[in-house]
């Protein structure tokens, strides 16, 4: 397999298309928020129990491409148990990691895979589908023309 | 009549993007049904044109405008021939198949309809065949019918008589669809559109680089197509239109050259067709490539190619039929060289990329038909289209490719 | 500052056409007012996508796709840059000037104007710049107002105040006059139909190769151009828009691109903008051609060539001045270098071909602009354009032409 | 004078567009036509003065180029005094002259000078314009398109 194949699909990448973490309705949630591109026809219901500025479980519904299931997935497990400013960094570590030229890595242990993404602009929408719900979810107000 | 390789090879060399890369890996172009690819001969047309030829039309008195806008009305000429119409003024040169549609709903069908009139489009339509539809119909009030799809990936003809009636104003149908492939029988459903005294519009997007057309045979009162799709540039495509349905036309875009007339204390005298339709200046050097692909075309062994498009579209159908992880969306037998599919358990972008990094170009999504998307209940599809200039190498190593990615999703 | 003879040369080498002939005589082109010559940079960025990245943009995942789109979204942010906007979700590819009238008076203005509104242009207007508001009008039982022009061919301001009142919806008023050369005060135009809160449209067309547009400190709602005034080719121009006028905007072409969802069973739903605006597969070389010939400009010392521009009107103004034949239409000493004049007794297009003759390419007729030629009494004029390619020998030659012009036909 | 220049505008061109023939209103006209060109502004009211099919008298009005008016002064002295069946020959003779690509002449005595118009195209319609009201007058019905 070549090595930008490699790049794209790890293994793990692989693992949590297959077997998404928290994919999940969550009946107890207090947010709840869809998603949708229009490029690949990806969907997603992002689901919260946020409780005291705590993330205190997510879960999530949808379907997609491996990419986008797989960045949900690990979305999911990196800010759950964590409090809205921790996840506001994790969002910022991932969006500047996907959106910098530099090839440098999100420095957040297994989001690292998803950088590879970067070498396929026309994927990346795919990778931050499900961030940029969460983003919308606890940071309601962005104007993205001024960005 | 067997294939000569040869005569693919020699075709292959007029289209100098098919020896570069994608991905570092050599390119196969499979994307031809999005746009097609431009052989040098119009390349060169067109950089001619700007070094030797380039001016303003139909305005200058000067020799290098004359020069221009002799090119200009030729490739009029050109279009006429390659589809047969009656006269070179029932050709409007417009930005593409997007721009048609929009020229026609706004300046044919928006000043007849009444609240309660019926406009039938079909199932399988390409979004530009939809949505400047839905946006008259809540305008006016009237009311878009829809020709149902077959389980095969057909129109449901009999359904569409069902649906023609005195209410009936306009009928638009694809000629081809860009998902299935299917060759709608649009004489027929042209004939039929008539006997309802109903107007119809041909969208030959698809049609115009792999069938012959004949407008005055179909007795299509519009027929529209995109240049991009046929070997020429982006940004110019044609609007034919009966002599009869464009006198009846009120004007589009107001500007330079649709005008004969215009004054403050009169309302503007507008010119006669073509000019009323093309206001502002023209994408000139899109129309001289437009040309130069006809006369591509023209001299190319046109018949051989198309035959040879054929076998690549029943060798590729052969195999993929027997790949069991592998679903065609659209059967039917009357197609030209598209194909859409599903793979079982992986989406169609990952379909894609994985073949991209193999340096093949598919398309994977919704092909602007979203409401096709929804018949056949998929979120997507990956559809290969091919050209005259693919080969059956290229087929084999896209499905190999298939078989990876079948083993990468499913058994690793 | 004096102009050193080869800067003028070396830009000459960089248009192709400028070596070539017109009548058999070596060209002089002075029609850039209706279209600019295209330097090799450009053509060759046009070669090179056709060569090494054509593909559909937007909806491919493939590399080559991509590429495409990255060149296309790139050109977006050079003309942000060049007009310097405020975001390059501002700016929308049009077909051209004539092209963005339309779709700000069928997709902005349309909407909102109500029986006795008030729309403002000017009697130096360009038809299309006029054609739309007229249709618009007759639409809608909205009023056409207009600014009259002076003798020395200015916008009377004076008049502008006293037809701005309450009812004034719009304005639209051109930024350089196409027959004139006269430098219309926009920015103390603008000022005023925000003072009466006016939205305003500038015409673009003529200024945007001659003068440095800052769109946010002109603060124009909308500005409008087309790239084949400024050195890149027809079929490509600009919608500026900001985005309070954008968001409010209702769709102009329905079809792909510029769509998020469309179903049979509910209204579509649309793409933000610009691609709302962008329905339909676009003018891709168009663009890159824009965005190279943006470069262009960026690389060449712009200032230099703009003060060359000016001396080259200078001269050509003082010696027809002195040309008792002759009769300037314009002398506003605001202007950019296009002269029109006519020749006693002698009609503008016998002036024009005897100029061909001479391999002279100068423009003759009532240039899109009929209302101005009633205000100044005269069926047509003769207008000559400079770019800064243009010399002083070759206006030396070109008043030569007009002595024989003069004797053959009053003295022979 | 370069040669080009000569071909289009010779002496008798300058000499009818300086004194034009039949430039009059004709008062006793039972048949009176416009005629415009968009591209070059040209306008001509045509005279006919018809009775038993017979080209009584002719006059014209208008502005234009010097290609206009000599082909308009030239035309009223071609028919004048002719037939409607000798004024359509004329017509067609000098039509065929004017559209044929060859470089061959109006064989009509003075109108020959107006073949030379056909090198440049852009001007024919000048030259042509005068013609057609005649042809209107005389032939009202015809259909552009099918031509
Ligand atoms: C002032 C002005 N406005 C509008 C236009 C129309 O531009 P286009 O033909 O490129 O649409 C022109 C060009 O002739 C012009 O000079
Ligand atoms: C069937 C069909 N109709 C319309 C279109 C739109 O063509 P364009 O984008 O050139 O306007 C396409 C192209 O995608 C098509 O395939």
């Amino acid at each position: 397999m070549c090595l930008d194949l490699q790049a794209l699909y790890q293994e793990i990448i692989l693992d949590h298309n297959r077997h998404p973490s928290n994919f999940k309705k969550l009946d107890q949630a207090n947010y709840v928020l869809e998603g949708y591109n229009p490029l690949c026809g990806d969907k997603i219901i992002l689901y919260l129990s946020l409780h005291n500025n705590l993330i205190q479980d997510i879960g999530f519904q949808g379907e997609g491409c491996a990419i986008f299931t797989a960045s949900a997935s690990l979305m999911t497990e990196a800010v759950k148990g964590k409090t809205v400013e921790e996840a506001r960094k994790i969002f910022k570590l991932f969006h500047d990691g996907m959106t910098t030229s530099k090839d440098n890595h999100i420095p957040f242990d297994k989001l690292s895979v998803l950088s590879n993404v970067k070498k396929f602009p026309m994927r990346v929408k795919c990778a931050t589908l499900a961030w940029h719900v969460l983003k919308t979810m606890i940071d309601p107000v962005s104007d993205d023309l001024d960005k | 009549m067997e294939m000569k390789p040869n005569a693919i090879d020699l075709v292959r060399d007029d289209f100098p993007i098919l020896k570069t890369s994608n991905r570092n890996r050599p390119l196969v172009y499979f994307d031809n049904a999005a746009t097609t690819q431009i052989p040098s001969q119009v390349i060169k047309a067109m950089t001619d044109y700007y070094i030797y030829h380039n001016a303003n039309i139909h305005r200058g008195v000067y020799e290098l405008s004359e020069r221009s806008t002799l090119l200009y009305e030729g490739v009029r000429k050109k279009v006429q021939n390659f589809i047969h119409a009656k006269s070179d003024k029932e050709i409007i040169f417009v930005r593409g198949t997007t721009e048609a549609i929009n020229l026609v709903a706004h300046s044919f069908v928006r000043q007849q309809l009444k609240p309660g009139d019926e406009i039938i489009v079909s199932e399988m339509e390409h979004h530009s065949n939809i949505v400047p539809w839905q946006l008259l119909c809540q305008e006016t009030g009237a009311l878009l019918r829809v020709i149902p799809v077959t389980n095969i990936g057909e129109l449901a003809i009999d359904e569409y008589e069902k649906l023609l009636n005195a209410r009936t104003k306009f009928v638009a149908i694809m000629h081809v669809s860009n998902v299935l492939g299917t060759i709608n029988p649009i004489k027929q459903m042209i004939t039929l559109a008539h006997a309802h005294h109903a107007t119809i519009l041909i969208d030959g997007a698809q049609a115009i680089a792999h069938l012959s057309v004949n407008v005055q045979d179909l007795d299509a009162d519009f027929y529209v197509f995109s240049g991009h799709k046929m070997y020429a540039p982006t940004g110019i495509g044609v609007l034919y239109g009966k002599k009869k349905c464009l006198s009846k036309m009120t004007p589009y875009q107001g500007g330079g050259d649709m005008i004969e007339k215009v004054s403050f204390y009169a309302l503007p005298v507008f010119a006669d067709f073509p000019a009323k339709f093309e206001a502002g200046t023209p994408n000139i050097a899109g129309v001289v490539g437009l040309g130069a692909a006809i006369d591509y075309l023209m001299q190319v062994d046109l018949s051989l190619l198309r035959a040879h498009e054929n076998k690549l579209v029943d060798y590729a159908l052969s195999r993929l039929i027997n790949m069991s992880y592998v679903r065609l969306i659209g059967q039917s037998d009357t197609r030209i060289s598209i194909i859409s599919f599903v793979v079982d358990r992986v989406h169609a972008h990952d379909v894609a990329s994985i073949l991209d990094v193999n340096g093949i170009c598919i398309r994977a999504g919704h092909h602007c038909a979203m409401p096709l998307m929804e018949r056949f209940n998929v979120p997507a599809t990956a559809r290969v289209s091919f050209s005259f200039y693919n080969t059956f190498s290229e087929i084999d190593h896209f499905l190999l490719v298939l078989e990876q990615i079948r083993k990468m999703f499913l058994c690793v």
